[in-house]
């Protein structure tokens, strides 16, 4: 079967679902952290790159409220035209370094900025002051082996912390295939050392350390 | 130490999806496969179940002999089951026969206290058949929204770098000292230790069943058949006794001894059939060993402290 | 100023630019990384509760496609029909664990999930599910209560669950002294239900048992 064939057969499977292979291509977008290239997306949904280059194209226009400049809202908020499909969407469809992304829409900038500002603390909380110490004596590691060691779920206090510029992607565990976190060159700058080797050891805080991996390894389910 | 129980017997999941496509009753050999029961209701919905009866009285005297079966069946297999976990498949077991017996007398008044006492068995372990059924019958809807959620991915993604340019400036005050206790803090264990029945209330003398046995053993081996009157008349307290009798029981087993006894309640006689050399007591099934009211230490370090 | 001014300032600020304060509450809901309240997203954007819960509904139903049925789209994709809000999107906005989020839909798991391999998390086993149901609906709870009713020994499950996010410990009895158990927020976004009023009743499944838990209570610990 050629490969035309192939994407042919994917978008009929796809435009038995809801939306079809639009929408499809949208949750995939929504959902990604980080941008993908057309062909990623195209092997992804089973379609040709033609295909999910049109539907991009589609997609990203209709987000920015098509060609017609937008009417502004009535003030009210009220839903009477909610629904059409003239006015622009919070959020815009992008093609950044040759991956596409959605984000917020940038005339919106200062009320994200404010929003993301509000819940935000100069401080570590303590969730995630342990989690880097996790990361900081354990690297490579992966979120679910920090999370089994602290016995809650850090995934997005690992988050934050790769967005403080504390923790950084260290490549995928080759067993599970799960992303492996390592801490940066920042964290030392901000601990005031040189190298890792500088971090003060364990053992004399916790004696007979050496088991604890194993316990936990077999301890998950 | 992760599954209670992890072996079980060839028998639909009541309440589960698969429950509704599971064969009926297998005629023939009680088989025991691999499945996965997760404690003594389950096993008993499981076999109430297959004979497709609903949660009644009834149901439950007809499973009785299934259920002691497969509990037999689980010992000769040799699983090695903590003492709480047998102990309710035991409870629930003894209650069944009860349950069975009372079905069999001829239906009467309620008299003593002992009958009282056996309404009463029947009635909580209905009731907590039913209150657990409720719960598997939740936990069957929790399992499947759990699942049909996970087909839904959040949309969390790492904030846009102009965004993360606008957050404070981190505060961090901790030196590497204050940090390495951080992480020594959160790397230690936590207590996962099992809470262990305690023992330390019990104050009668330990008595080893491989040390009575031992005794029994000699004293078989080298003479003849013995009454179990004689066996046990030197024991110097019930213990002992009671000790000895499960020692034989375990001897019986090993097929190392005969009982003999000509009408109900006459003479217990016990004779040596096994070779002289090849037994000793050390084969005795270690299960014992693990059970708090006779600690092992039993064997090694007598009465020490039980004076 | 009341507050009642500032909500209808803020409305009227955010309603010039360009698809109102709809795409403003979008543009925000772009960069959540967990479920934000209605009061949460009402300040961030100033805006008054009422008008953004208005909102959010609003584009709920925008997202699933209105209240009409979506007809099949075309199995070719063509972008003839793309702008038409019949068809629900690839995402939908749902209120979990008290908050609102964006999600992808389900129908499209399968292809989204080679995108997002990480994260996912392991089934729970039977005897996982059991105790949680237990805990869930008998909260705050004892293990040794959770015990009673599961005729097993819950200890090391219980443990799992705990390290899983899923179980959390809630004080401690203050007869027995022993450590009480109670779900967590992540177990409700797990569950995608707001609050622990979503779950099933528990009723139905006890028939005529009214008494039951006082029995239990009495006779057990």
């Amino acid at each position: 079967m050629s490969d035309y064939e192939d994407a042919v057969a994917g978008l009929a499977a796809l435009g038995e679902r809801p939306g079809g292979a639009r929408a499809a291509l949208e949750a995939v977008l929504m959902v990604i952290d980080q941008p993908a290239s057309t062909e990623e997306l195209a092997a992804g949904l089973g379609l040709g790159t033609a295909v999910v280059d049109e539907l991009l194209a589609e997609l990203q226009r209709e987000y920015d409220g098509y060609t017609v400049k937008a009417p502004g809202t009535d003030a009210d908020g009220s839903p009477a035209d909610a629904g059409a499909s003239t006015a622009p969407r919070g959020f815009e469809l992008r093609n950044v370094a040759g991956g596409w992304r959605i984000y917020s829409r940038a005339e919106f900038a200062d009320v994200v900025g404010k929003f993301v500002l509000d819940g935000q603390t100069a401080r570590l909380t303590q969730a995630a002051l342990e989690t880097m110490a996790v990361i900081a004596y354990r690297q490579p590691v992966s979120r679910a082996r920090v999370s089994a060691i602290r016995g809650v779920n850090v995934d997005s206090v690992v988050r934050t912390l790769v967005q403080r510029g504390l923790v950084e992607e260290a490549g995928t565990d080759p067993e599970s295939g799960s992303i492996l976190y390592r801490s940066t060159s920042y964290f030392l700058e901000r601990m005031g050392i040189a190298s890792l080797e500088e971090l003060p050891p364990l053992s004399p805080h916790l004696p007979g350390l050496e088991g604890i991996e194993e316990f936990f390894d077999a301890e998950r389910m | 130490m992760t599954e209670p129980l992890t072996l079980a017997g060839d028998l639909p999941d009541a309440g589960s999806p698969s429950s509704e496509d599971s064969p009926t009753a297998r005629k023939g050999g009680f088989e025991v496969r691999l499945a996965n029961f997760t404690g003594p209701f389950d096993l008993l919905l499981g076999l109430i179940a297959k004979h497709k009866l609903d949660v009644t009285e009834l149901a439950l005297a007809t499973v009785t002999d299934e259920f002691i079966k497969y509990i037999r069946r689980l010992q000769e297999l040799g699983e090695s089951w903590a003492l709480d976990e047998a102990s309710e498949f035991l409870v629930i077991a003894a209650t069944l026969l009860d349950l069975k017996a009372a079905r069999l007398l001829p239906a009467g008044e309620v008299e003593d206290e002992e009958d009282v006492a056996l309404l009463e068995a029947r009635d909580l372990l209905f009731a907590r058949l039913l209150q657990y059924k409720a719960f598997k019958q939740l936990a069957a809807h929790l399992g499947e929204t759990l699942e049909s959620e996970a087909n839904r991915f959040p949309r969390q993604v790492a904030l846009e770098p102009h965004f993360a340019a606008l957050l404070p400036e981190l505060i961090w005050r901790h030196s590497p000292e204050q940090f390495a206790a951080v992480a020594a803090k959160a790397l230690e264990p936590k207590d996962t230790t099992p809470p262990e029945v305690g023992v330390d209330h019990l104050h009668g003398a330990p008595v080893s069943i491989k040390e009575q046995a031992e005794i029994l053993g000699y004293r078989l081996q080298h003479g003849r058949p013995l009454s179990f009157r004689a066996l046990v008349a030197d024991a110097e307290s019930t213990l002992v006794v009671v000790v000895r009798f499960l020692a034989l029981l375990e001897m019986f087993r090993d097929r190392v001894i005969a009982f003999e006894q000509p009408a109900p309640l006459s003479e217990l006689t016990v004779r040596w059939t096994g070779r002289p050399e090849g037994w000793s007591s050390d084969a005795l099934n270690d299960e014992y060993d693990d059970v708090p009211a006779v600690p092992a230490e039993a064997s090694t370090a007598p009465s020490e402290d039980s004076e």
